[in-house]
C-alpha cells in the first residue's frame, strides 16, 4: 500500500481507503444528526460509499463484467425508494408534530415539542 | 344343628345394613319432607335392627355346641379393597361371642336411644337430621363391631368418630358445641393416627410373615383378625427383628393401636374431649358417648387381644393407664357440678376400669379381658339409663347444674326411681348387675397378681358411689334451689319407657353369662361371687355412699367446710388438673404459632418472596433491555454497529486463536 | 501528462473533495447546504465511476441520485421546514459516540484492508459498459440480473404506493383529531 | 373418529358452537356448553364402555401380560422427518383421568351459570383449555402431550386476567410464569429423551422399549419431575397455587385445582418414572422427602389462612403432595394411591372450589371471620362443604381415605431402592397431615359455617338454587361412589401402574 501510494499510483488499497473513509463519516453522521432528513442525507453518503466500492471490486476483480456496476444501480434504485418513503413519512411527521427531530420524537402523543396543545 | 342353618347368622350383614339404608333414606329423602315422619322411620329401622340383633344372639348362643367354646364366623364377606395380593381388604362379619355380645348392645341402646330422641328432640330444627346421623352412627358402630379385619374396624371407627362430630356439633350455633365437637374430633383423630399407623406398621409386617409363609398362610389376608390371630403368625411376628428402640413391629404395632383404642375411649391424656363431648344432646351422650363409641377402644383391645398378649409389655401400659384414668377420673368426678360432666367423668373412670381389667392378663391368664367384655355390657345398660334420667331432668329443668336443681324426687318420680336403679347399679350393690361385673374385675387384677391395681379399684369403687350418690342427693333430694327446678314435670311416656327398659336390663344384665361365653380358650374357671373381693368392694361403696349422704344428705355447710379442707387440692380436681388449659396452650401456643403461623409466614416471605425475587430479578433484567429501547433509531444503529463489529473482532480473535 | 498521471491526479482530486463535502454533509448545520454537499459528493462518486470506466454508470448516478434522488431530499428539507432550524449542534456524548464509532469501523475496514494484497486498478476494460449492464440486468441466466432487477421495481412501486398512502391526507376522523390538536 | 379423538374434538367442536353464538344470547351460549360437557360426560362414558370391552378379552388382564397396552388408538403421521405423530388411545388411568376431567367440566359449566360478563368468551376458552386437559391425558405421543398441555396451560392466563377476583393480573402472570417455567424444563425433557433414543419417534409406548443410559436419566429425571412438579404444586414451586386460586373465576379454579394440577403427577408418573425407571431410582428417596414437606407444610399452611379460597389452595398443595408422595413411593401401592388421590383430589377440591364459588356469590365475601353461621341459612352449601371437608381430612366412606391410605401404605412399604426406615420415617411424619388436615378443615369450616350468624345480613340469604345443587351433588356423589366402592376406580387404574412397577422391578437392585 505504502509503495503505491508514493508512486502516487492507484491502487486498490487507495480505493478502498477513500471508500471507507466515505463511508465512516457516514456513520459519524447517522449517529450525531438530530434531523431526521439530516440522518437520510447521512445515509445516502453511506450507501454511496458502499456502492463506489461495489464498482471499484467489479473493476479489480472482474474487470470483465459488470456485476458491482448492477449492484451500484441497484443501491441508486434502494435509495430512491428509500427516500419516497422516508420523505412521505417525514412529511407527515411534520405535519403532525411540527418537528423531524429525532431526539424529540420518542414517547407517544401529539408531540413533546411543539404539538402540545 | 349348628349355625350355618340360622337365617339370620347368615345374614348378619342385614342388621348394619338397615340403619345404613334408613340414612341414606332419611337423610335423602324423608328429612325435607317430613321430619317426624324421618324420626320414625329411623327409629324403626334401629328398633327392628335391634330385634335382628336379639335374634342373631340367641340362635348364636342356642346352635352352639355345649361343651366347646362358642365359635368365630365369618358368614359373610365381600371384597372391598384391594392393595395388593395379600393384603385385601374385605368388608364383612366376624361373628364371635365378643362381636355378638356388642351388637347386642349397640342395637339395644340405640333403639332404645332412637325412641327416646323422639320425644327429646322434639320441635328441634335439625330433628330429621339429628336421626339421619344418629343412624349413620348405629351403622358404623355395627361396622365396626363386626369387623373381621383392622381395616373395617378402622373404617367405622372413623366414621363413629365422624358421626360423633356432627351430633356433638348439632347445635352448630352454639360456639361451646362447636367447639367441643371440634376437640373431640380433632383429639381422637389424633389418636387414630396411632391406629392408622399401627395397621401400616402391623399390615406391613403381617404381610412380610404371609409371604414368608407361602402357602400355608392360604387365602386369609395379612390385615384379618384371624391371619393375626394365628399361633404361627404371632410366633412369626414375635421373632421379627426390631424396629424401633429395639421393639418389633409387633410390640410397637400394639402399642399405637393402644393410643387409637386410648384415644377413643378417653384414656388419660387424651380424655379430655369426653367431658366436653356432653355439649351435644343428651340422648346422644348416653348412646354415643357412654354406652357404645367410647367402648369401642376397649372392644380395640379385646378384640386385638392375641396381638397384645403376645407382645412385650403392652398390657402393662394398658393396665397402667386404665388404673390411672379409672382414679384419676373417678376423682375429678367428685367436683364437678354439672350433672353430665359428672357422668361423663364417671364414664371415663370406668371405661379405666375396662381397661384395667385387660390389662391384667398380662400374667397369661385372660381372664381379664372376659371381665372387661362383661363390665362393657353392664356399664352400657346402667350408664346409658344415667344419661337419659340427666336428660329427662335437663328437658325439664334446662339446666344441669346439680347447684341449681334439687328435690327433683317428688316432681318427677318416675324419673327418680329409675336415676337411683341407675346409681346402685353403677355403685356395685347387689343384685345390680354392676356388682357382678365390678366383682370380676377387681378378681382379674387380684388374682392377676396386682394387688396394688386391685387396692386402687377398690378406692374407685367407693369414689364412685360416692360421686354418683353425691349428684343423686342434690338432684332428687332437699328443696328446688332455683326457680327453674320448681316447675319441673314428670318426663313424656316415650322417654320413660325406653329408660325403663334400660333400668330392666341393667338390673339383671349380671345374670347373664357373658364372661364365660366371651371366655378365651386358657380362662381359669371360677365359680360364682368371690366374696373375698365382694366384700370389699360392697364395703367400699357403702362408705361412699355414707360419705355423700353425710356430706350431701342434709346440712349443705358440711360439703363446704370439706371443700375448704381440702383446699389445693380440691382446686386441682375442680380444674380436673388444668389439663384441657394445657392442650389449649400447646394448640394455640405451640401449634398455631410457633408452627403454622411461621409456615405460613415463611410461605409468603421466604419461598413465594424467592420465586418474586426470580420474577424481580427477570424484569431486573427486562428493565435494563428496555433502557436500551429508548426508540432511538440512532441508538439502534450504534448498537447494531457496535455488535457487528464485536462479531468481526470475535471472528478476529477466533482466526488469532485458530 | 500521461493519462495515468492524470487519472491519478483526478483520483486524489476527487477523493479530496468527496471527504471534504461529505464532512459538511455529516457537520453543516444547515441542513440544505448539507444537502448541496451530498450532490457534490454524489457528483465526485460520478467521477470515480468515470475513471473506473463505467461511464453509464456514471451517468446515471448524475441524472438520478445527483438530480433525483437529492432533489427529492431537497425538497423534504424545504417542506419540513428545517432549512430555517439551525440544527443543534449534536451532545458532546453523541459527539463522542460517533466519533468513536466512526473511527472504530474505519480502522476494522483498514484491518481488513491490511489483509488484502493491493492490486492496481486498471482502466476500463471494456469497450463500454452500457450495453454489458443492460445486457446483465436483463439476463435470465444463472448470472443475470433479471430476477433482482424485477424484485427493484416491485420494491419501487411499493415505495410508491406506500409513500403515496403515508402522505395523503388521511380520513376525516383523524383529520379532526389534528385539528384538535392543531 | 374413534373415542379417543372424540375427547379432544368434543370440547373443540363445543367452544366453536359457543363461538357462534351471538354474544347477546347470553342464555345459549350456556346451555350450548351444557349440553356440550354433558355430552361429553355421557361419551367418556361409553368410552369406558369401549376400553373395558376392548381391554375385558386380554386374558391376564390385571397383571403383567397386557400391562402398558394402549386401547382405542388412532395413529396418523404428522412430521414424519422427525417422527412426531398424531397418537391417541387410553388405558386405565387416561381412561379415569378423563372421566374426572369430563366430570368437572360438566359441574363447572353448571357452577359458571351467573358468568354474565363476556359469557362467550370465558365458555369458548374454559373449553379450549378443557380441550387441551383431555389432549394430554389421550395423547401417547411426547410432542402431542407437550402441545395439549400447552393448550392446557395457557388459556389459564386470560380466564384469571379477565374474570379473575382481587389481583387477578398479577396472580394470572404469576402462574403463568411458573408454569411456563415448568413447561420449559418438560421441554428439555421430551427433546433430550427423543434425541438420546435416536430422534424417530416421540411415541411413549416406542420410547418405553428404549434403554436410556442411567447417567442420562440421572440428570433428565429431575428436570422433568421438577417441571410436571411446578404443575402438580411441589414445594418450593407451588405458590402460584394459591394466588392463582384465589384470583380465579370459580369454574376455572375448579378445573385448574380439579384436573389441571393432576396432569403433573399424571406425567411424572406416566412419563417420568416409566420412561426414566433408574432416573427415579437415583431420586425417588429426594422427591419422597420434598413432597412429605408438601404435605405438612400445605397442611400447616392452610390452618392461618382466612381467605377460604386461600385456604383450599394450600390444602391442595397438601394433597397434591400425596400424588407425587405416591408417584416417588415407586412401588404399586403408592403409584396406585397417586392416581387415586388424582381423582379423588380433583372431585374434592372442584367441589370446594365451585362452593366457595356459590357462598362468594351470596355474601359477596370469601373472608372466613366475615362468615360464620351459614349452616342456618345454606344447610345445602353446608353439608356439601362438609362432606367435602371430610373426604379432604380422609374420611374413610368417601374417595379421600383409599387414595391416602394406598399412598401410606405405599410409603410404609417402601421405596424399593432406599432405605426402609427412611421412607418409613417420612410416611410417619406425612401421616401427621391427618390430624393437621382435621385441625384447619374442622376450624375453617367451623368458623365459616358453624356457630353463630355474625353479619345478619346473611340470614336473608337462600340456599343452593337447582343447577348448583345439580352440580354440588355430582361431585359429592362422585366422591361417595369413589369412597364406598373403591374396586371400580382400582380395576380401571391398576394395570397400566404394573407396566410402571413391572419396569422398575426390573432394574438390577430392585425387589
Amino acid at each position: 500500500m505504502a509503495e503505491n501510494l508514493a508512486s502516487g499510483a492507484t491502487g486498490l488499497h487507495a480505493w478502498l481507503l477513500v471508500t471507507s473513509a466515505l463511508f465512516s463519516v457516514g456513520v459519524y453522521g447517522l449517529l450525531t444528526r438530530r434531523n431526521a432528513v439530516g440522518i437520510l442525507l447521512s445515509l445516502e453518503l453511506c450507501l454511496n460509499a458502499a456502492a463506489v466500492q461495489f464498482v471499484v471490486f467489479n473493476a479489480v476483480r472482474a474487470p470483465a463484467r459488470v456485476d458491482g456496476a448492477v449492484m451500484a444501480l441497484f443501491v441508486v434504485a434502494v435509495a430512491a425508494a428509500e427516500v419516497v418513503v422516508a420523505m412521505a413519512i417525514f412529511v407527515l411527521l411534520y405535519s403532525r408534530r411540527r418537528t423531524v427531530d429525532v431526539t424529540d420524537l420518542t414517547g407517544d402523543g401529539p408531540g413533546h415539542a411543539g404539538g402540545a396543545p | 344343628m349348628t349355625c350355618d342353618h340360622s337365617a339370620i347368622v347368615q345374614h348378619a350383614w342385614v342388621i348394619p345394613a338397615l340403619p345404613l339404608l334408613s340414612f341414606a333414606l332419611v337423610g335423602l329423602v324423608l328429612r325435607p319432607l317430613n321430619a317426624r315422619l324421618a324420626g320414625a322411620v329411623a327409629a324403626a329401622a334401629v328398633a327392628l335392627s335391634a330385634a335382628l340383633g336379639w335374634w342373631l344372639a340367641f340362635d348364636y348362643l342356642q346352635f352352639a355346641p355345649p361343651a366347646e367354646p362358642l365359635p368365630t364366623l365369618i358368614p359373610w364377606q365381600v371384597e372391598w379393597l384391594r392393595f395388593q395380593d395379600g393384603l385385601r381388604i374385605d368388608a364383612g362379619t366376624l361373628l364371635d361371642p365378643a362381636s355378638v355380645l356388642l351388637v347386642v348392645v349397640v342395637t339395644t341402646v340405640s333403639a332404645l336411644v332412637h325412641v327416646y330422641s323422639l320425644a327429646y328432640m322434639k320441635g328441634e330444627p335439625g330433628y330429621g337430621r339429628y336421626f339421619a346421623v344418629l343412624n349413620l352412627f348405629t351403622f358404623s358402630m355395627l361396622g365396626l363391631v363386626l369387623a373381621p379385619n383392622l381395616v373395617q374396624m378402622f373404617v367405622c371407627w372413623e366414621l363413629v368418630g365422624a358421626s360423633s362430630f356432627f351430633l356433638i356439633g348439632f347445635w352448630y350455633d352454639r360456639p361451646a358445641a362447636v367447639a367441643a365437637s371440634k376437640k373431640a374430633f380433632v383429639v381422637t383423630r389424633f389418636a387414630d393416627l396411632g391406629l392408622l399407623l399401627a395397621i401400616l406398621l402391623l399390615g406391613q409386617a403381617a404381610f412380610d410373615v404371609r409371604t414368608q409363609l407361602g402357602a400355608s398362610a392360604g387365602d386369609s389376608q395379612a390385615l384379618d383378625f384371624a391371619f393375626l390371630g394365628r399361633a404361627d403368625v404371632l410366633a412369626a411376628l414375635a421373632h421379627q427383628a426390631p424396629v424401633l428402640g429395639g421393639m418389633t413391629a409387633l410390640t410397637l404395632g400394639c402399642l399405637l393401636l393402644f393410643v387409637g383404642g386410648a384415644g377413643k375411649s378417653a384414656m388419660f391424656p387424651l380424655h379430655i374431649w369426653l367431658p366436653d363431648a356432653m355439649e351435644g344432646p343428651t340422648p346422644v351422650s348416653a348412646l354415643i358417648h357412654a354406652a357404645t363409641m367410647v367402648v369401642a377402644g376397649v372392644y380395640l383391645v379385646a378384640r386385638a387381644f392375641p396381638l397384645l398378649a403376645a407382645a412385650d409389655g403392652v398390657l402393662t401400659v394398658v393396665l397402667a393407664v386404665g388404673t390411672f384414668t379409672a382414679l384419676f377420673a373417678a376423682a375429678i368426678g367428685c367436683t364437678q357440678d354439672d350433672l353430665k360432666r359428672v357422668l361423663a367423668f364417671s364414664t371415663l373412670s370406668q371405661l379405666g376400669y375396662m381397661m384395667l381389667a385387660l390389662g391384667t392378663c398380662g400374667g397369661g391368664d385372660p381372664a381379664g379381658r372376659s371381665a372387661a367384655l362383661f363390665h362393657l355390657f353392664t356399664h352400657a345398660f346402667f350408664k346409658a339409663l344415667l344419661f337419659l334420667g340427666a336428660g329427662a331432668v335437663l328437658h325439664a329443668a334446662h339446666t344441669g347444674d346439680v347447684w341449681h336443681l334439687g328435690g327433683l324426687r317428688r316432681k318427677m318420680p318416675l324419673t327418680h326411681a329409675l336415676f337411683l336403679l341407675a346409681t346402685l347399679a353403677i355403685a356395685g350393690i347387689w343384685p345390680l348387675s354392676g356388682f357382678f361385673s365390678k366383682d370380676e374385675v377387681l378378681a382379674a387384677a387380684l388374682h392377676g397378681g396386682h394387688p396394688l391395681v386391685f387396692a386402687v379399684g377398690l378406692g374407685v369403687a367407693g369414689l364412685t358411689a360416692f360421686y354418683m350418690a353425691r349428684v343423686y342427693l342434690l338432684v332428687f333430694w332437699g328443696e328446688p334451689r332455683r326457680e327453674a327446678s320448681a316447675h319441673v314435670h314428670e318426663a313424656p311416656l316415650t322417654m320413660v319407657l325406653p329408660m325403663g327398659a334400660l333400668a330392666v336390663l341393667a338390673a339383671v344384665a349380671g345374670f347373664v353369662p357373658v364372661s364365660r361365653w366371651v371366655a378365651l380358650p386358657g380362662t381359669a374357671e371360677h365359680a360364682g361371687i368371690d366374696w373375698l373381693v365382694a366384700g370389699p368392694a360392697t364395703a367400699a361403696a357403702l362408705a361412699g355412699f355414707g360419705a355423700a349422704g353425710w356430706l350431701y344428705g342434709g346440712d349443705l355447710g358440711r360439703s363446704d367446710a370439706a371443700v375448704a379442707r381440702l383446699g389445693r387440692l380440691y382446686g386441682a380436681l375442680r380444674h380436673k388438673f388444668w389439663i384441657d388449659e394445657l392442650y389449649l396452650w400447646v394448640a394455640r401456643k405451640v401449634m398455631f404459632r410457633l408452627v403454622a403461623a411461621p409456615i405460613a409466614w415463611f410461605d409468603r416471605m421466604v419461598v413465594d418472596g424467592t420465586m418474586h425475587g426470580v420474577g424481580l430479578l427477570t424484569r431486573l433484567c427486562g428493565a435494563g433491555v428496555q433502557a436500551a429501547q429508548t426508540g432511538q433509531a440512532q441508538a439502534y444503529a450504534a448498537w447494531a454497529l457496535a455488535g457487528g463489529l464485536a462479531v468481526v473482532g470475535l471472528l478476529w480473535a477466533a482466526g488469532r486463536a485458530g | 501528462m500521461s493519462a495515468e498521471a492524470l487519472r491519478t491526479a483526478l483520483f486524489w482530486l476527487f477523493a479530496a473533495l468527496s471527504l471534504a463535502l461529505a464532512w459538511s454533509v455529516v457537520g453543516n448545520r444547515r441542513l440544505l447546504r448539507a444537502a448541496a454537499a451530498l450532490m457534490g459528493v454524489l457528483g465526485c462518486s460520478a467521477g470515480f465511476y468515470a475513471l473506473l470506466g463505467f461511464g453509464f454508470l456514471a451517468g446515471v448516478q448524475v441524472l438520478v441520485y445527483v438530480g433525483g434522488i437529492v432533489v427529492l431530499l431537497v425538497f423534504l428539507v424545504m417542506l419540513t421546514r428545517t432549512q430555517a432550524l439551525l440544527e443543534d449542534e449534536p451532545t458532546p456524548w453523541r459527539h463522542n459516540v460517533g466519533v468513536v464509532a466512526a473511527l472504530a469501523f474505519f480502522a476494522t475496514n483498514l484491518w481488513a484492508l491490511a489483509g488484502l494484497p493491493d492490486a492496481p486498478v486498471v482502466g476500463p476494460a471494456l469497450g463500454g459498459d452500457t450495453r454489458a449492464i443492460g445486457r446483465a440486468l436483463l439476463d435470465v441466466g444463472a448470472t443475470g440480473y433479471v430476477l433482482p432487477f424485477e424484485l427493484v421495481s416491485v420494491l419501487l412501486l411499493a415505495a410508491l404506493v406506500g409513500g403515496i398512502a403515508v402522505a395523503r391526507k388521511v380520513d376525516p376522523a383523524s383529520q379532526s383529531a389534528e385539528a384538535d390538536h392543531g | 373418529m374413534g373415542w379417543a379423538s372424540a375427547m379432544v374434538v368434543l370440547p373443540l367442536a363445543t367452544a366453536f358452537a359457543v363461538l357462534a353464538v351471538p354474544a347477546a344470547r347470553a342464555a345459549w351460549i350456556r346451555w350450548v356448553a351444557l349440553a356440550g360437557t354433558g355430552a361429553h360426560l355421557v361419551v367418556s362414558g361409553l368410552a369406558t364402555a369401549a376400553y373395558w370391552q376392548a381391554a375385558s378379552p386380554d386374558a391376564d388382564f390385571a397383571r403383567t401380560a397386557t400391562a402398558g397396552k394402549l386401547y382405542l388408538v388412532e395413529r396418523h403421521a404428522w412430521f414424519p422427518s422427525l417422527g412426531i405423530e398424531y397418537l391417541v388411545g387410553v388405558d386405565g388411568v387416561s381412561m379415569a383421568m378423563v372421566l374426572l376431567t369430563s366430570l368437572v367440566i360438566f359441574c363447572g359449566v353448571l357452577a359458571s351459570w351467573q358468568v354474565r360478563d363476556r359469557a362467550k368468551e370465558f365458555f369458548a376458552l374454559l373449553l379450549l383449555l378443557v380441550t387441551g386437559v383431555f389432549g394430554v391425558f389421550v395423547s401417547f405421543d411426547l410432542f402431542l402431550f407437550f402441545v395439549f398441555y400447552e393448550i392446557a396451560v395457557l388459556p389459564m392466563y386470560l380466564l384469571i386476567g379477565i374474570w379473575g377476583t382481587g389481583r387477578k393480573e398479577m396472580a394470572a402472570m404469576k402462574l403463568t410464569l411458573m408454569l411456563m417455567v415448568g413447561s420449559a424444563l418438560i421441554l428439555v425433557g421430551f427433546l433430550a429423551l427423543w434425541w438420546a433414543a435416536g430422534g424417530r419417534t416421540f411415541d411413549l409406548t416406542q420410547l418405553a422399549r428404549f434403554h436410556y443410559d442411567p447417567a442420562l436419566q440421572h440428570w433428565v429425571f429431575p428436570v422433568v419431575f421438577l417441571g410436571f412438579g411446578v404443575l402438580g404444586a411441589l414445594y418450593p414451586f407451588h405458590t402460584w397455587s394459591p394466588d392463582g386460586h384465589a384470583s380465579a373465576p370459580t369454574a376455572v379454579s375448579m378445573l385448574h385445582a380439579g384436573v389441571l394440577m393432576k396432569l403433573g403427577g399424571y406425567g411424572a408418573l406416566r412419563i417420568g418414572v416409566y420412561l426414566l425407571p433408574e432416573g427415579a431410582r437415583d431420586w425417588g428417596l429426594f422427591f419422597m422427602a420434598l413432597t412429605t414437606i408438601n404435605i405438612l407444610y400445605g397442611a400447616f399452611g392452610a390452618i392461618r389462612q382466612t381467605d377460604l379460597k386461600y385456604f383450599t389452595a394450600y390444602s391442595s398443595v397438601s394433597h397434591c403432595g400425596f400424588v407425587l408422595f405416591g408417584v416417588a413411593s415407586l412401588n404399586l401401592l403408592g403409584a396406585k394411591g397417586a392416581v387415586l388421590q388424582m381423582v379423588s383430589h380433583g372431585v374434592m377440591t372442584a367441589l370446594f372450589f365451585a362452593l366457595i364459588g356459590m357462598v362468594y356469590g351470596r355474601t359477596h365475601t370469601r373472608m372466613i371471620p366475615e362468615l360464620g353461621g351459614l349452616a342456618r341459612t345454606m344447610p345445602w352449601l353446608a353439608t356439601c362443604f362438609y362432606i367435602g371437608g371430610m373426604a379432604s381430612l380422609g374420611l374413610p366412606g368417601l374417595s379421600g381415605f383409599v387414595a391416602e391410605a394406598h399412598v401410606f401404605l405405599g410409603g410404609f412399604f417402601g421405596n424399593p431402592f432406599a432405605p426402609v426406615a427412611w421412607t418409613r420415617a417420612l410416611t410417619v411424619v406425612a401421616t401427621l397431615s391427618v390430624v393437621v388436615t382435621a385441625v384447619y378443615v374442622l376450624r375453617g369450616l367451623g368458623a365459616a359455617f358453624q356457630g353463630p350468624v355474625r353479619d345478619p345480613e346473611h340470614l336473608r340469604l337462600g340456599d343452593a338454587t337447582l343447577t348448583e345443587r345439580l352440580s354440588t351433588g355430582l361431585l359429592v356423589a362422585a366422591l361417595v361412589v369413589a369412597g364406598v366402592l373403591p374396586g371400580l376406580l382400582i380395576d380401571l387404574v391398576e394395570p397400566p401402574l404394573f407396566a410402571v412397577v413391572n419396569r422398575l422391578h426390573a432394574l438390577p437392585g430392585g425387589p
